[in-house]
C-alpha cells in the first residue's frame, strides 16, 4: 500500500462516513415509513464503504473514534447540518452521483467494484425524490430550489484533484432540468476539507459520534 | 348463523381465516386493535434505540443497531399491512397513534440512558417480545401470523445481538459491567411488565383466546420469560435485581416478584417517563413529512395525466 | 464537612451548572442586545455559584467534566432542551423562584447568602418578561402558556425532600396570574434527577460540554 | 460657510464635535458608516467565539469566554447608541447589517476550529483592534470617542485574557502546543488583513484623516501590530509564519510579508468561509425575536394606557 492510495482511501472513508452519520440522523425522522427504511438503508451502504476504506487505511475504529475534526478530511458538503428532506435529497443528489463518477474511474480497485452497485441505487433514489419535489407542489419546489442553492458552491470541492466534474455535470444537470430546478451559477466554492479544515459543524458530529468511545479507553464492545 | 358456525368451524380446525372470509365484527376490531397496536409499536420502538446510533462505540455496532432499527420500521411495515387487509388504513392508523386513540407497548416509554440499555432491549424487551409474539405466529388471522413469523425471525436475531452486547460488556472493564448490570436492573420489571396485567384484570384475554389471536395467558407467558432470563442472566454474569427470584422445585419453575402493575397503568395512561416525548416525535416527523408526501402525490398525478 | 450536605451542593451546584449551560447557549440568539446581555449575564451569576458549590463539595473541573449523566443530581427541569424565548423565560422563573425559596431557607450559607442577590435579580428579570409575553400580543400569549404547560410537571421535582413548594407556589401563582396565564393542574411529576436518572437530553449536553477536557487528560488550561 | 468655519476650527483645536453641533454632512455619512461597522463587528463577532462556550476546557474558562462575548455585546450597544446621535435608529442599523447595505469586519468570517481559536483571537483580533481602535479614542466626534475609551479598556483585558489561553496552551502538552501553533498559522494574515488595503487602494483614508476620525494611515498600524507581536510570539514561544519577517534595522521596524489582498477583497465581497453563516445565524436570532419585541411593545402601550 503506497501513502498517496492510503491518503485516498482516508479520504473516501471520511467521505463515506461522515455521509453515513448525518443521514443516520434522519432514523425514525422521514417523511414516511418506506423512507425511513430506505434512507437507514443508504446509511448502511456508506457506512458499509466506510469501514472497508478506513479498514484499508488502517484500523476502522481507531481512525473514526480517536481523530480530530482537524485529522477528518472528509469534503464539506457531507457534514454540513441537516436540514429539511429536500437537502437530505439533494444532498445526496450531489454526492451520490459523484460517489458514481469516482468508483467508475476506479474500475478494478475491489472496494469500488462493491460499491458501485450500492451507489448506482442511491442515484436513482435520490433522481426520483428530486423529481418529485422539484416537479411537485410549490411548496417542494421552493425548498428543494433551496437546497440546490444552498449546496452547488460546495459541490466544487468534490473535483479538487480530479477530472471527474465534467461527468458529474453530464449526470446531474438534466436530473436538475427535468424537476424544473435552476441549475446555480458556479461562483463561491468553499473548501479545505481534504486538509483538515472543516466547518465548525465537524466538531459537534464528531464530539457526539466519539463521546462514548472516547470515554472508555482501550475497552471492548 | 351459518357463517358464523363456518367461521368457528376453521378456527377449531387451526385453519385460517382470511381477508376475504367472513368474520364476526369484533373479531375484526379486536384484530386491528392488536395489529395497529403491534405495528406502532415498532414504530415507537425505533426512538429509544435510535437514540443511540450517533453514539455507538464502534463502527461494526452502528451498523448492527441501525440494521436493527431498520428492521423495526419494516416490521411496521408488515403489520401496517396486514391490518390494512382488515380494512383500515395506514393514515387513519397513523393518526389514531398521534392522538392517543391506538397505544404502543409502554415498554417504549422509557428512557435509553446509556448504550447498556442498547443490549438490554435486545434481550430483554426484543425477548419478552418474542416470548409474546411465537404463538401468535399460529394466530387464527392468515395475514398476521405469516407476518409474525417473519418478524419473529427477526426479533430473535436482534436478541442474540442484544444479549451479545451485554455478555461484551460484563465481561470487559468495571465500568463496563457496572453499566450492565445498571441497565439490566432498569429494565427488569418494566420487560416483565411488557405481558400485561395478571389474568382477571386483563379484559381481553378470554375473548381473544377463545378465537386463538391469543393462545397463553399474560401470567403464563411471563413466567416462561423469567424461566428463560435466568439461566441466560447466570451466564452473562448479570444479576436480576429480585431478591424474591427463587426455583420453586415443587412447582418447577421459578418464584418471582410481580412488577409494579400500578406504574404500569401510570405508564399505559400517559405518564411514563417518555410519553409526551414519544408522540411529540412522532408527530414532528409526520406533519413535518406533509409538504413531502403532497408533493409526491401531486407528481404522481401530474404524471398519470401525462401518460393516460 | 459532612456527606449530606456534600450532597446538597452537588446537588445544587450540577442545577446551577447545566442551567447556566442551557441559557450560555442563548450566546448570540437573544431577540434584542439588551436581553443578549441580561442572558449572559444570568448564565455567569448560576456558574459562579456552580463553581462555589462544586468547590465545595471537590474539584471543581473534575466534578463538571469527568462525570457521566448518571452520576449528575440536578433536577430534570434545568436540562431540557432550550425551546423559544418563552420557554428560556418560563424555565427561569420557575427554577430561580426556587433558588430564591432555598438561598432564603438556607440563610447563614456563605455561598447562599453570596447568591441570593443575583437571584433576586433573575427572578424579577424572568418575572417582568413573563408580564410581557403573557400580556403582550397573542401570539406571545399562546408561547407563553405552551411554555408554562410544558415546564410546570418539571417542577415537582424541585421540592422533593424540601417544604419549599408553599412559598414557590406564593411567589409563582401570582405572576402567572398577572400575566394573564393559566396555572396548570399538577398531574404527571418526573422525577430521577437527583438519582441520577435523566431526560436523555443531558448526555448529549455532557458529550458537548466535556469533550475537550477528556480528550486531553491531566491537561491544563 | 460660518459654520464650515467654526466645524473646522473645532477639528483644528483637537476638540470634541458634539451631536448638537452642525457638522458636514459627509462627516455625519461617514462616521455613521464608520461606528456602524465598528458595531456590528461586536455583534457578529459575538459568534466565532461564542462557538466555544459550551465546550470551554474548565468552568473558570467558560466564565471568562462568556463574560467576554457579553462584553462584546455590550460594546454593540454603546456603539450603535453613539451612531444613534447621528440621527440613524438601531433597527435601520440592524435591517442594513442583515441585507449586507453595511460591513463589518471580514476576520469574523472565518471560523473557530479549535479551543486555541479562543486565544489567537485574542491575542491577535483583539490586539489588531486594539491598535486600530486607540487612536480612535481622540476622535474628533465626541460620542464615538468616549465609547472607544471604554470598549479600548475592555479589548486590551480581553487581548490580555486570549494571550495566556496561549500562553498556558504552548507550555502544555505537545497536542496542546500544537493546536495553539495551528491557530497563530491560520489566524496571522487575516489579522494582518484587517488594517485594510494599503495607502492608495483605501478610499476613505484621506479625508478621514483630515476630519481627525481617523490618526494614522492602514500601514502605519499594521507596522505598529507587526513590531507589537514579534517580541510576545517569542515569549509565547509560537512562530508567526511568515518567513519573510525579519528586524530591519535601518528602519528599526519589522520587514515582513503583506497579506493576500485579493483573499481580503473576495472575503469583503461576501466570499469567505462564513459570511453566509454569519448573516444567517444573525438575521435567525433578529427575526425570530420579532414576536417577543411585538410582545413587549404591546405590554408596554397597555400599561401606558393605563397608567394615562
Amino acid at each position: 500500500m503506497n501513502a498517496e492510495l492510503a491518503t485516498a482511501d482516508l479520504n473516501l472513508g471520511d467521505d463515506a462516513l461522515i455521509a453515513a452519520q448525518r443521514l443516520a440522523e434522519w432514523t425514525s425522522r422521514a417523511p414516511e415509513l418506506e423512507e425511513d427504511v430506505a434512507l437507514a438503508n443508504i446509511a448502511l451502504d456508506l457506512l458499509g464503504q466506510a469501514r472497508m476504506f478506513l479498514s484499508r487505511a488502517g484500523d476502522e475504529d481507531e481512525l473514526a473514534f480517536l481523530r480530530t475534526d482537524r485529522q477528518f478530511t472528509n469534503v464539506q458538503l457531507v457534514e454540513l447540518p441537516n436540514g429539511d428532506f429536500a437537502h437530505a435529497i439533494v444532498r445526496l443528489l450531489f454526492f451520490s452521483a459523484y460517489q458514481r463518477e469516482l468508483y467508475t474511474a476506479m474500475a478494478g480497485d475491489e472496494i469500488a467494484d462493491k460499491a458501485i452497485k450500492e451507489v448506482d441505487y442511491h442515484v436513482d433514489h435520490a433522481r426520483l425524490w428530486t423529481l418529485r419535489l422539484g416537479d411537485g407542489t410549490d411548496e417542494s419546489h421552493a425548498r428543494a430550489q433551496a437546497a440546490v442553492d444552498e449546496l452547488w458552491p460546495y459541490t466544487h470541492e468534490l473535483f479538487e484533484g480530479n477530472d471527474l466534474r465534467a461527468g458529474w455535470l453530464a449526470a446531474v444537470e438534466p436530473v436538475l432540468a427535468e424537476a424544473t430546478l435552476t441549475r446555480p451559477e458556479d461562483g463561491w466554492a468553499p473548501t479545505g476539507g481534504r486538509q483538515g479544515l472543516h466547518t465548525t459543524h465537524l466538531s459537534y458530529l464528531l464530539a457526539e459520534m466519539q463521546v462514548l468511545h472516547r470515554a472508555h479507553p482501550g475497552a471492548t464492545w | 348463523g351459518t357463517e358464523d358456525d363456518y367461521f368457528m368451524a376453521v378456527i377449531a380446525a387451526d385453519q385460517k381465516i382470511e381477508p376475504r372470509d367472513w368474520m364476526p365484527e369484533k373479531y375484526r376490531k379486536n384484530l386491528i386493535r392488536q395489529i395497529a397496536q403491534h405495528a406502532h409499536s415498532e414504530i415507537i420502538g425505533m426512538q429509544p434505540e435510535g437514540n443511540w446510533i450517533s453514539r455507538a462505540p464502534t463502527l461494526k455496532r452502528k451498523a448492527i443497531l441501525l440494521a436493527k432499527v431498520q428492521d423495526e420500521a419494516g416490521h411496521g411495515l408488515y403489520l401496517y399491512a396486514a391490518a390494512e387487509t382488515l380494512g383500515v388504513d395506514r393514515a387513519e392508523l397513523s393518526d389514531m397513534l398521534i392522538d392517543g386513540r391506538q397505544k404502543y407497548s409502554s415498554i417504549f416509554n422509557y428512557p435509553t440512558l446509556t448504550w447498556a440499555d442498547v443490549g438490554a432491549i435486545g434481550w430483554l424487551v426484543d425477548g419478552a417480545a418474542i416470548v409474546n409474539q411465537v404463538p401468535l405466529c399460529r394466530a387464527s388471522y392468515g395475514p398476521y401470523a405469516r407476518a409474525m413469523i417473519r418478524v419473529c425471525k427477526e426479533e430473535s436475531f436482534h436478541q442474540r445481538q442484544g444479549y451479545e452486547i451485554l455478555h461484551v460488556l460484563s465481561h470487559g472493564t468495571p465500568e463496563q459491567k457496572a453499566m450492565a448490570q445498571d441497565a439490566v436492573d432498569r429494565w427488569w420489571y418494566p420487560s416483565l411488565a411488557m405481558f400485561g396485567p395478571p389474568e382477571g384484570e386483563s379484559p381481553n384475554t378470554a375473548q381473544s383466546m377463545a378465537w386463538k389471536v391469543k393462545r397463553f395467558t399474560n401470567d403464563e407467558l411471563r413466567q416462561r420469560f423469567v424461566d428463560m432470563c435466568v439461566g441466560q442472566a447466570e451466564i452473562l454474569d448479570l444479576t436480576l435485581p429480585d431478591p424474591g427470584l427463587v426455583w420453586n422445585e415443587a412447582e418447577g419453575r421459578h418464584d418471582y416478584t410481580q412488577p409494579d402493575y400500578d406504574e404500569l397503568f401510570r405508564v399505559i395512561k400517559g405518564n411514563g417517563p417518555c410519553n409526551r416525548e414519544r408522540i411529540t416525535h412522532r408527530k414532528a416527523a409526520h406533519e413535518g413529512g406533509q409538504w413531502v408526501r403532497d408533493a409526491a402525490e401531486a407528481y404522481a398525478k401530474k404524471k398519470a395525466k401525462v401518460s393516460a
